[in-house]
């Protein structure tokens, strides 16, 4: 970790992109994409995600269990979403008032 | 202050003295003391707020305190016992002082941090504190909404801060022993060299830091929608109460593994050293503490079976709560096949340890009755639910509590406990737990619901019972009070090893130096491996 | 019993400097979890009612200024960039640049905050604000008030908390700020200004999923600015 | 002390079916039970230490082992799971011949209302033989309709109907509790369930209890909106009492007065944020919506009746709160 040190260029070169990106997500917001805005959206933001993470926080050059951590994280988020959302999509399946 | 009879060798209690060196110490092992002092002061105010519940209980009228008393008497109950006493219990008293030990370390990883954790369960207890003296909370420990943010008006957000200051002392611990176990190692104590004792305790830690901070931010939601009335949860705007029990119990189902975790950690312990034998299986007891810690987040929705959540959820959770019964199912499995052909002895602890394995097993069976939905319909929020959280609560997690203290005191202070009175104890809590909560179960299922202190007159005989459980539970409670702090003046000096176990932690003197070790340690041996134990004994002889 | 040195670079409870540095980079990465699952309790409540009220949230997603927003979010975008800057030049031990980077990062931090409390004000005078009694969304039914006030409990909570994080992201880099005016951070010990950089660009990457989430709710609607 | 019951009637058509659930449970626990505890036994006194440095042989486990016992209660498990899921399916969907039955969860009374118009306050009469559907909700806090002799509960929230159904099997009077804690007295929150022959429950129908005079209605009212809870007869509660209000003259917040006459109380049960009583929190939530013009009247009349009554009592039959 400590050894690797990024250029300035490096710096320089992710911040446009996380910059244009800001931009581009904005204004793609404008554009009528029915159900995919959302998707758009986070996948940008996503991608935003992963540029400040690898570089500015340095995951690329961290070990192994760093990575781990912030995997187990993320996937913790995704149980708490998914499995509460698994209630709150299957509402009124049956037919039957609060079931 | 204790001193030793023997000639003055200086260890962490003698090496300084005085408040700040208590207030301001940086040393785990003072920290664990600081922490078994604030955890059994709340255990009796618990325990003070259950006998309250259980006399007035004794008459189906409930003539001695008023519906609104009991409501409060039975949330601070709550409160008291599951943020101040069972989720710090082990973690913070057993884990603080020894984990460091068990792994040749000198200290934990962030000791400052360690101190703040304490100060903060001591500032959040605080509050709590605040709170029952100025009129008590009625919520119950589940602060359902929108009672808890409507219609209560009892002191809901001084107890709710409390519990969210409290909470953070858990996050830091946990995140300061996961960072310990992974880069303060000693030399050759590779992971599965590792005690079950600092296994169990990186389950619980994988809890604590990805449970406890979703009940932070619900605490601090409640606290907005109570003093801002800005409505998360108010059905009055479109909000969903349903939506606070998912986000409630997201945290409050693996905090009950939090819970009982760290209990497990002693009883492997205690089963191997008194069996003197390597754990049955050692690798999957490991695995299925991990095991347990991964899949306790998947099962939250079988608290909400009849609340409202959709069927389909309930199916979802149902079939995966099952899953997180089989980790339990093998580790009472292995303990019990470790016995075989061992040499057992029958001291307290393992008298602890025997009582865990079956009260466990009890409780861990009725839980499959609450996970099944058909059942779950009827027995949810009645008397058979509070015997199930109980056997794993009392019956479990206290009973290692119990065995760890009795099998940890002669390390912690270098005196012995009393063993006669200590058997006596362990016999008296055993068979008034028993009376106090199996009970419980026939009251559950014949409908009667919790949190009433009136009742029908049929439930009688059965809720007298269980109060005549209570008060022998209550002595044997008291009984270690009494002869523990007795024993810190007359009890036997206790020898370095005086179980004959393989950690590292006995292989340094009782009570420990400041820094644990005299030298670095190394590990040459396989975890439990008890020849090397009695090699040294027959040549001490 | 060798007593145990305990300075800055070297804790008495570590054995190398190497295993300090790992363990306060652990620490800080599992804490920045702790704060992913913190914020994880009010993204599922904005999932859940954004599911339930697509358009009141929409339209009163559109009553916040987008533009306003980007430009906060490159603000942001920007004070990462000069964090990592001096995270950089604590790595080759310049002390002069540490300060000035860790200057521009608290500038752009506070003309955040400054831009925050802006918007704050501006939903202020147009009774935005959840839980008062004068509180209208124009364009939303008077049946539909409450799933508005519902879109600005989540958004005061979100921003709220987040701006807190970002005033506390502030206290800490005033404080590297002091130290490495005091010459304490070198290239073999600057751990202090790595974790603290951890944590803002956290702070930025929690900022980066608030902005669409919040402000770009369907635009394509058509509703004022 | 009374009869010592240990199981409770079986009522409903799903009730024997939780049980034979419940008894396969039981048989699966009590075998466990007793191999971990015989085993524990065993070992215990057959191994007992016999000498202080004895040293039993290694034994570091068995792969065969682990699997059985990871497999046949995983087995196990799943029978649970799906007889369990199997159960609760029925007792999830109410047949489509049901009766269909109001109930309303309050602050701690249950409100049934038949469509034929018969209130019931914490009671209710169902035919026998005939599967019922309760289609629920709350004005508070939740709730939860259980009737342990029918195995059935659920949850009642506020601002969402719920749902559960029965079919009683045998006539009788069981047992109504609320098992959702929801505040002072949740414990009180109970009743009954009258089954009766189908053409009892006929005559009953048709019979109808008489509606009380405007005051004792605005008296239930009274407790039923919750009035009670702040407006306390001591003056205890967050708001002001109401014994003697009517007709004096009220002092509000930021000056002025006004004469507690009829219109007054309306104003302040419909708008509560239009004249506030010095010295109060406008903490009143509105009933515009929640109380009709005659439960206002209602209201009205009772408060009336609590007012300054030149030397008599309360008026008779009213219990002031």
């Amino acid at each position: 970790m400590t050894g690797h040190i990024d250029s300035i260029k490096t710096y320089v070169g992710v911040l446009l992109a996380l910059l244009i990106l800001t931009a581009v997500t904005t204004a793609v917001a404008y554009v009528d994409l029915g159900p995919f805005s959302v998707v758009v959206a986070l996948t940008i933001a996503a991608i935003k995600m992963l540029l400040v993470a690898l570089f500015f926080m340095h995951l690329r050059h961290s070990n192994q269990l760093t990575k781990l951590v912030v995997l187990g994280g993320l996937m913790w988020l995704g149980i708490l979403l998914a499995l509460t959302l698994s209630d709150f999509a299957t509402r009124g399946w049956l037919g039957v008032p609060g079931k | 202050m204790i001193t030793t009879a023997a000639p003055e060798r200086e260890h962490y209690l003698n090496a300084s003295y005085g408040i700040k060196s208590w207030l301001l110490t940086k040393d785990h092992k003072r920290i664990a003391l600081l922490y078994l002092a604030t955890i059994t002061f709340f255990f009796f105010l618990g325990g003070a707020f259950a006998t309250l519940i259980r006399i007035e209980l004794l008459t189906p009228t409930g003539g001695i305190v008023s519906s609104e008393t009991y409501n409060k008497l039975f949330t601070m109950h709550g409160v008291a016992m599951v943020f101040f006493f069972l989720i710090p219990a082990i973690p913070a008293t057993l884990g603080n002082f020894f984990l460091p030990m068990m792994i040749g370390a000198r200290d934990l990883a962030f000791p400052r941090l360690n101190l703040l954790s304490w100060y903060l369960l001591v500032i959040g207890g605080l509050f709590a504190l605040f709170a029952m003296l100025a009129g008590g909370v009625d919520t119950g420990w589940t602060f359902y909404t929108p009672y808890s943010t409507t219609y209560s008006n009892s002191w809901v957000i001084a107890t709710a801060l409390g519990i969210f200051i409290s909470g953070f002392s858990s996050i830091l611990t946990g995140l300061n022993f996961i960072v310990t176990i992974h880069r303060m190692r000693a030399p050759g104590m590779t992971w599965f060299r590792l005690p079950l004792f600092v296994w169990a305790h990186y389950a619980t830690s994988l809890i604590q830091v990805l449970g406890t901070p979703v009940i932070a931010v619900t605490i601090l939601l409640l606290f907005c929608e109570r003093v801002f009335h800005i409505g998360i949860f108010d059905p009055a705007l479109g909000g969903d109460p349903v939506l606070f029990q998912h986000l409630f119990w997201f945290y409050s189902h693996p905090a009950v593994y939090i819970m009982v975790l760290p209990a497990m950690g002693v009883i492997s312990e205690l089963i191997s050293v008194y069996s003197r034998k390597p754990l049955f299986g050692y690798k999957f007891i490991a695995f299925s503490s991990v095991a347990i810690a991964v899949l306790s987040f998947l099962v939250w929705g079988h608290h909400l079976f009849v609340s409202g959540q959709s069927l389909y959820a309930g199916l979802v959770f149902s079939f995966l709560s099952y899953f997180v019964a089989i980790p339990s199912a093998i580790k009472v499995f292995n303990w019990t096949a470790t016995l075989y052909k061992g040499s057992i002895s029958y001291d307290t602890p393992m008298l602890y340890a025997f009582g865990f394995i079956g009260l466990f097993t009890v409780g861990g069976l009725t839980g499959l009755f609450v996970a099944a939905l058909g059942i779950d319909v009827h027995v949810t929020d009645t008397y058979f639910v509070i015997a199930h959280f109980h056997y794993i609560m009392v019956g479990g997690t206290i009973m290692a509590y119990l065995g760890g203290m009795h099998y940890y005191w002669p390390k912690m202070t270098g005196r012995m406990y009393p063993e006669g009175w200590a058997k006596l104890s362990a016999v008296v809590i055993f068979l008034g737990f028993n009376l106090t909560f199996f009970p419980q179960f026939i009251l559950g299922y014949l409908g009667m619901p919790r949190r009433y202190h009136v009742y029908p007159e049929e439930f009688q005989v059965l809720h007298v019972l269980s109060t005549a459980g209570a008060s022998v539970l209550a002595v044997g409670y008291l009984m270690p009070m009494i002869y523990f702090v007795w024993s810190l003046r007359y009890g036997q000096l206790a020898p370095a090893n005086p179980w004959g176990a393989t950690g590292l932690e006995w292989k340094t003197a009782s009570p420990p130096p400041v820094h644990n070790f005299d030298e670095p340690p190394v590990m040459t041996h396989e975890a439990y491996d008890y020849s090397t134990v009695i090699q040294e004994e027959i040549e001490v002889g | 019993m060798a007593d145990h040195v305990d300075t800055l670079e070297l804790r008495e409870q570590f054995d190398t400097a190497e295993q300090q540095k790992d363990a306060s980079t652990l620490g800080m990465w599992i804490f920045l979890i702790t704060e992913v699952m913190f914020f994880g309790g009010m993204f599922l409540a904005y999932t859940v009612y954004r599911r339930a009220y697509p358009d009141v949230f929409a339209i009163a997603s559109s009553s916040l200024n987008a533009v306003i927003g980007a430009i906060n979010t490159g603000v942001l975008l920007l004070s990462s960039f000069t964090m990592v800057m001096a995270v950089r030049a604590a790595q080759l031990g310049q002390r002069k640049t540490i300060i000035l980077f860790l200057t521009l990062t608290l500038f752009f931090g506070g003309m955040f905050l400054g831009v925050k409390a802006y918007e704050w004000n501006e939903k202020f005078q147009e009774h935005h604000i959840p839980g008062q009694a004068a509180f209208h969304l124009e364009g939303v039914a008077p049946s539909e008030q409450g799933h508005a006030q519902l879109f600005f409990s989540l958004y005061f909570a979100m921003t709220g908390l987040h701006a807190l994080h970002m005033v506390i992201g502030v206290g800490l880099l005033s404080f590297l700020m002091i130290q490495a005016a005091k010459g304490t951070y070198s290239a073999t010990y600057f751990t202090p200004v790595d974790v603290a950089g951890l944590y803002w660009h956290f702070v930025d990457v929690i900022w980066i999923f608030l902005f669409p989430l919040l402000y770009l709710i369907d635009r394509h609607l058509g509703k004022p600015l | 002390m009374g009869s010592l019951p240990l199981f409770p009637e079986q009522a409903s058509t799903i009730a024997p079916e939780v049980d034979h659930l419940l008894y396969f449970l039981l048989a699966v626990s009590v075998f466990f039970t007793l191999l971990i505890f015989g085993a524990i036994f065993y070992f215990a006194i057959r191994y007992r230490r016999r000498s202080e440095h004895e040293l039993p042989p290694v034994v570091h486990g068995g792969l065969a082992l682990e699997i059985l016992w990871t497999v046949i209660p995983f087995g196990l498990t799943m029978v649970m799971f799906t007889w369990g899921a199997e159960v609760f399916f029925k007792e999830s969907r109410p047949p489509d011949d049901a009766i269909q039955i109001y109930a309303v969860g309050k602050q701690w009374m249950w409100k049934l209302e038949h469509l034929e118009g018969q209130r019931e306050i914490n009671e209710l009469h169902i035919p026998l033989g005939r599967a019922v559907r309760l289609t629920m909700t709350s004005e508070d806090a939740i709730h939860s309709f259980f009737v342990p002799a029918f195995r059935t509960k659920q949850d009642v929230v506020p601002g969402r109907y719920t749902t559960t159904w029965f079919q009683p099997t045998k006539p009788g009077k069981y047992h109504l509790f609320c098992a959702e804690y929801c505040g002072n007295r949740h414990s009180g929150m109970i009743g009954w369930v009258y089954v009766m022959e189908p053409q009892d429950y006929q005559t009953w129908l048709s019979g109808g209890a008489p509606e009380g005079t405007l005051a004792e209605n605005g008296q239930k009212l009274f407790t039923q909106l919750a009035c009670v809870n702040c407006h306390k007869a001591d003056n205890q509660g967050r708001c002001p009492t109401l014994v003697g209000l009517f007709g004096n003259t009220v002092e509000l917040t930021g000056g002025g007065k006004v004469k507690a006459d009829e219109a007054y109380i309306r104003e302040s049960i419909l708008r509560p944020q239009a004249k506030i009583v010095k010295g109060y929190e406008p903490v009143m939530p509105t009933f515009q919506g929640l109380v009709t013009e005659d439960q206002v009247l209602q209201l009205v009349e009772y408060i009336k009746s609590i007012g300054p009554q030149p030397g008599t009592r309360a008026a008779p039959g009213v219990r002031t709160p």
